[in-house]
């Protein structure tokens, strides 16, 4: 089947992002149903404008979000994408960047500011801790990946990840955002987490 | 409060904020410092000692030197690695372990090195790439021997910085927990 | 250290024996250490108290072999600090205190079930992840043991129903992390605080005691990861002197420099994150601005920018890069210049001066009685730095002062680290010309294996002591491993800074404490 | 100098040719509408474009510049992601007061936009009392604010809503007094006749030499201070309070506090060279004819939009400069220092005034 969006991203070729066959398998599903031009053009109107305003939730549990701080500064500075405006609040940020482990003391915290998010929300994985566990896998206090309470549009591996693996990470999320369909299922959707 | 303090606490105040404003208005004109990633993608070097991911260098012949004794599994704090080995009958009717799957987690990985340290052979080693982000957490576990590829026969003398000297050359026979 | 001389107190004894200590002059209490010696040893305490006039140390030990109900009697209100550290021991290990006026677990959920650091309890299989809210209980149990040997207990109101109790965390923007403070307030003004940890709580010291030493490594960097290199400097340090290695001159140099670097680069961090939190944004990207410059220095040669992972048992991972020295010294001049820059921006601004000066100061004596080592206690006059009063590595050949301040608020906490950037780069001034000739690292056994016994080494970490707690039985594990945090013990005296303040200063106070959560919850 | 009345008027007298004379109200009044909440959305982009790429330049970094060339249509795509973000229905909130604070907000800074005089003859809202009509329209605002934190049913909503409620009642006084020292110097509350007096002798802030920079500077800390922007971003406050108010409000219920933030910014601004600067008034300086007939051709939109921004970049700079204060210190200032002040200068206006001292 052929692929009918395709997010173009600004200075990287597209062969050259990671993970492509995850990628096209996403696409493939998003446009099973198809859908007519108008509502196509609308679509993409709106994923440009999402993609490029994801505004981060300022959540950092321990050393990736040092690392996330860096991102924000002035050397590497993630306001070049526009995701400087990081809020505070849940309700205004659009992805929340779990950097750092997440204790089960933690967990609850982590699922109620996940839902306390407006739809649309994204989740990146950032660091070992939050894909797996990571350095503290064996430990008795520690969530072994947040996919399993909520679900994770992007992983980010990394311990913790450089500034500029970071960036890379907000661009396959980008890639993400703007395949998505604004009038089909996607905008309210409840994703439900792997388990 | 007296009133003199009033005046010259309100003087010497106001002072520093402009000296302060002084500051900021020099920076809006010097030069900025941002790296611009991804366009610098071309220039853009990582230090050599950056740890980005593990990988198994191979030769052209699609050689590695890895020989499955899994010292770096058993090295490994957090079970990041998985050695699959098999038993293999050599020509001269000896059994040799043969490597036949190197698994490694890059989103469990903590980068502590252990596992170079530990290898006797320097079959492994971390590789600059940083660019590692991907939609499926599957994808993170990697498969570092390529299909078809085979332990170099010839015997090579480990990278001296990739094994340390206090490592002495050990026995590939050595019984592990694989 | 090699600890051989702990001496072994009953528990009926244990407070005469502390009373007298205190009473000598031993104000400090540096470490409690909660323990588990199996069925025969029981469950017990170490105790470290020094002598803040003479640095003397003395090292107690107690226990009791009662599993069921262990009760050994408190010494909080000797040492306030003792408070947070007993918490801390009845959390991990059961043991109650009595007359402690708070027997609440600190860590863990009030629900947890079993004693994780117990060596016969299996955390995991009693507590499966619960995704309820946390619940949080307003009143808290004291102990008291009777004459006859039997245990009353008390209820100690935390909150009663009359407070306005705001919770800052555990996802809040100012409190570095995810520290949970329950605030009553009275209006805009704090009246007390009760401080909830454990939200990244990742056991540390219960994993150290499966991992092989060199394993046991890799965790420290993670603790607080703004004195990573101090430490892996402590814990190698004190796994070398164990098994008794000697390092060459080079190492313990390169390990200075970069133990110096790493105290530039937490300070940096420190004045950055406290302009961003009272909102002065510019001063937090000039601070980060700078911080690159060492992040690249320590990346060239440790290939890591903040989990550095670069001391090992014996040395060091690898030789220093050819550029290290080149970069280091052209950072120097480049540093000092932008000091000037912080103090035009920040440190002379009114607004700044007027948050800053009288807000939530600490006494010296308070300061000692909660433990707040580094420029939290020096700020409060307490000339407490370990590179001073128990020299180690190469600062025994370097020349610099120990920055001391007298009234201990918020605008000395953060003058001290502004000025120890400057005594720092001192001694990397004195030491980069002169990195002596030799191995980088020390021949060691595959496995290595610690000798018998009980250590103790401590390094001065971009806050305070850090201490490294080694006992060993003689395997390729330790058998307790106990980190002494340097910001449990500020976290305790964010009650004491903070009362009669605004919410305001809750958040100057916290700033210029300077702590990292990860290494206070370990 | 070109006056826009000459415009009104053609419009005006077309629709008269067809339509009965209520009718062609009817449709001018859409029609003013129209072009003010274009406008209103116009600068509101502008300005976050333009504070974002302001605070990027003082902080040695680049700001956005990936989304369009210089990253201009950034905050295009803000819009349209807040546009089609959530807004979350809560429970244990007050409903009807939780959904109409923000509009309030943006009521009362529409209204005071529509306050400012663009040109010779280009103000929608101008009487007599047009400085007292701002006033009063503009403290509609913190109506807004404070329901919001009552209703969010939050803690640090409500502290947030109470600071702001404190702030913006003092910060009012000196506002009021230090227009009231211009008043005096004018003699009028009309917008368009500040103006039109000041094209004809001068600026105020020159006319009123001393009494007038200092009320310029004055009303630039209040002015601050009633946007709620730093160093007086208290009600907001980050670092204490979340995000204080709007900390329950989603996509574009808080996108009208994000808006009307910035707007009030520029109202400020404009006010302050309506009232200080100017206005639409070209420079002119005594005795060199060729500069100012140079000037004058130069339209009074130009200048007006041009003075605007240029004290919106002065606030800015603040802004970006400074660290918060604390409530305490925030009050203290107004009721110590601003207010004192501002009521000597009152006097002293009305000295220099009657005395004849003014240029």
């Amino acid at each position: 089947m052929e692929v009918k969006k395709r997010a173009k991203i600004k200075s990287f070729p597209y062969e050259e992002f990671k993970d492509n066959e995850t990628y096209e398998k996403l696409v493939q599903e998003l446009n099973a149903n198809g859908a007519n031009v108008i509502v196509t053009q609308l679509d993409n109107l709106i994923d440009w404008g999402r993609s490029n305003s994801l505004w981060p939730l300022t959540f950092a549990t321990s050393c990736c979000g040092i690392e996330f701080m860096a991102v924000c500064a002035a050397r590497y500075d993630i306001a070049r994408f526009g995701f400087e405006v990081t809020r505070n609040s849940p309700r205004q940020a659009d992805v929340i960047l779990v950097s750092g482990t997440i204790t089960t003391k933690m967990a609850p915290v982590l699922k109620r500011l996940y839902d306390q998010m407006a739809d649309p929300k994204y989740v990146v994985a950032v660091g070992g801790c939050a894909i797996s566990g990571g350095p503290f896998t064996k430990s008795y206090h520690v969530l072994k990946g947040v996919d399993k309470i909520i679900p994770v549009d992007v992983y980010v591996p990394g311990c913790p990840p450089r500034p500029e693996s970071f960036l890379y990470g907000m661009m396959q999320l980008q890639r993400k955002v703007k395949v998505e369909q604004f009038f089909g299922t996607t905008n309210k959707k409840q994703k439900e987490p792997k388990e | 409060m007296s009133n003199n303090n009033y005046f010259s606490g309100l003087f010497s105040g106001i002072k520093s904020l402009l000296v302060g404003l002084g500051v900021t208005m020099k920076e809006f004109f010097t030069r900025k410092i941002t790296e611009q990633y991804p366009e610098n993608r071309k220039e853009l070097k990582m230090f050599d000692r950056f740890r980005g991911r593990l990988v198994m260098p191979h030769n052209e012949n699609n050689e590695h030197k890895c020989i499955g004794c899994g010292l770096c599994q058993m090295a490994c704090p957090n079970g990041s690695i998985t050695v699959t080995t098999e038993m293999l009958d050599t020509e001269d009717g000896k059994k040799k372990r043969s490597l036949v799957k190197y698994e490694y987690d890059l989103g469990c990985c903590m980068f502590c090195e252990l596992c170079i340290t530990a290898c006797p052979q320097g079959a492994i080693e971390f590789c600059t790439d940083f660019e590692n982000a991907v939609f499926d957490r599957a994808k993170l576990v990697q498969q570092l021997n390529k299909p078809g590829s085979k332990v170099a026969e010839k015997k090579v003398a480990p990278k001296p910085e990739a094994a340390p000297a206090e490592k002495k050359e050990s026995n590939p026979e050595t019984p592990t927990t694989v | 250290m090699t600890l051989d001389n702990i001496k072994t107190l009953e528990p009926s004894q244990l407070r005469a024996e502390m009373q007298g200590l205190k009473a000598k002059g031993f104000d400090y209490l540096s470490n409690l250490i909660g323990m588990d010696w199996g069925e025969e040893g029981g469950l017990g305490v170490v105790y470290c108290v020094e002598n803040t006039a003479t640095h003397e140390q003395a090292w107690l030990k107690t226990a009791t072999t009662d599993r069921q109900q262990p009760v050994l009697p408190t010494v909080s209100d000797l040492w306030d600090i003792a408070n947070i550290y007993e918490r801390e021991a009845y959390d991990f290990y059961g043991i109650i205190f009595a007359g402690h006026p708070d027997m609440r677990r600190i860590f863990l959920r009030e629900d947890w079930v079993g004693y994780p650091m117990r060596k016969d309890d299996k955390p995991e299989e009693q507590n499966p992840l619960r995704m309820d809210n946390e619940p949080l209980a307003d009143d808290t149990t004291q102990y008291e043991l009777q004459a006859d040997g039997t245990v009353t207990t008390k209820k100690n109101v935390v909150f009663g129903p009359e407070d306005y109790v705001v919770n800052i965390g555990p996802q809040h923007p100012s409190t570095h992390g995810v520290l949970h403070f329950r605030v009553a307030l009275d209006g805009e003004i704090i009246r007390k605080i009760d401080p909830v940890l454990g939200y990244i709580h990742r056991g540390v010291e219960k994993l150290n005691e499966s991992y092989t030493y060199p394993q046991t490594l890799a965790l420290t960097d993670r603790l607080d990861y703004l004195a990573a290199m101090q430490s892996r400097h402590a814990l190698c340090m004190c796994i070398e002197k164990a098994m008794e290695i000697e390092v060459s001159e080079r190492v313990q140099v390169v390990r200075t420099i970069l133990d110096e670097l790493q105290r530039i680069d937490s300070h940096i961090l420190f004045f950055s994150c406290l302009c961003q939190d009272m909102g002065a944004t510019t001063a937090f990207l000039y601070g980060f601005r700078d911080r690159e410059k060492i992040l690249d220095i320590f990346e060239e040669t440790c290939g890591g920018r903040l989990i550095i992972n670069y001391n090992t048992i014996g040395g060091l991972m690898a030789d220093i890069h050819p550029n290290f020295q080149k970069r280091v010294k052209e950072f120097i001049p480049y540093m000092r210049k932008n000091i000037k820059e912080y103090h035009a921006l920040f440190t002379g601004n009114v607004i700044f001066q007027n948050r800053s000066k009288g807000i939530g100061p600490l006494t010296k004596e308070q300061a000692v009685s909660f433990g707040c080592t580094g420029g939290t206690g020096r700020a409060a006059g307490w000339a407490n730095d370990v590179r001073k009063n128990h020299p180690y590595a190469a600062y025994d050949k370097v020349d610099f002062n120990q920055v001391l301040r007298e009234s201990g608020d918020s605008f000395d906490r953060y003058m001290i680290r502004l000025d120890e950037i400057l005594e720092s780069l001192n001694i990397i001034e004195q030491l980069i010309d002169n990195i002596p000739e030799g191995s980088y690292k020390e021949k060691t056994k595959p496995i290595i294996k610690v000798p018998e016994g009980t250590y103790y080494q401590a390094v001065e970490s971009s806050r305070g002591e850090f201490g490294v707690f080694l006992e060993s039985k003689g395997d390729k594990s330790p058998y307790r491993l106990h980190y002494r945090s340097t910001g449990l013990p500020l976290v305790a005296a964010m009650d004491t800074a903070c009362k009669g303040f605004k919410i305001a200063d809750l958040v100057t106070i916290g700033g210029t404490m300077d702590y990292i959560v990860p290494d206070i919850d370990r | 100098m070109f006056d826009f009345t000459v415009v009104t008027n053609w419009i005006d007298a077309l629709l008269l040719s067809f339509l009965p004379g209520w009718a062609a109200t009817l449709v001018e009044c859409v029609l003013v509408a129209l072009a003010i909440i274009t406008l209103y959305a116009v600068f509101a982009i502008i300005l976050i474009y333009m504070e974002r790429k302001i605070c990027a330049f003082f902080q040695c970094r680049l700001g956005p510049n990936r989304v369009g060339k210089w990253g201009s249509i950034q905050v295009l795509a803000d819009v349209l992601k807040m546009l089609t973000k959530e807004i979350i229905d809560m429970k244990n909130v007050d409903r009807l007061l939780h959904k109409m604070a923000p509009f309030l907000v943006i009521v009362a800074s529409m209204l005071t936009f529509a306050c400012l005089p663009w040109n010779k003859g280009a103000e929608v809202l101008d009487f007599n009392i047009g400085i007292f009509f701002f006033l009063a329209a503009g403290s509609i605002g913190v109506v807004g604010i404070l329901l919001a934190g009552w209703s969010s049913n939050n803690k640090y909503a409500l502290i947030g809503a109470m600071r702001s409620g404190a702030q913006i009642i003092s910060y009012e006084v000196s506002i009021g007094l230090v227009m009231l020292t211009m008043i005096v110097l004018t003699g009028t509350m009309s917008f368009s006749e500040i103006c039109q007096q000041q094209a004809d002798l001068g600026w105020n802030i020159f006319r009123g030499h001393v009494p007038a920079v200092l009320a310029f500077i004055i009303y630039l800390i209040a002015g601050n201070a009633e946007c709620n922007r730093g160093p007086f971003d208290m009600p907001e406050a980050e670092s204490e309070l979340t995000a204080g108010y709007h900390v329950e409000y989603s996509g574009m219920h808080f996108g009208f506090y994000y808006l009307a933030e910035y707007l009030n910014l520029f109202i400020c601004a404009g006010i302050a060279s309506t009232i200080f600067l100017g206005g639409w008034a070209p420079f002119h300086v005594l005795g060199l004819d060729g500069f100012n007939h140079v000037m004058d051709y130069i339209p009074g939109a130009v200048w007006m939009i041009g003075k605007t921004f240029f004290v919106v970049f002065l606030l800015m700079w603040i802004r970006w400069t400074f660290p918060r204060l604390r409530i305490d210190q925030l009050l203290a200032l107004e009721w110590k220092y601003l207010m004192p002040m501002s009521l000597v200068l009152l006097v002293l206006m009305a000295v220099c005034v009657s005395l004849g001292l003014t240029l």
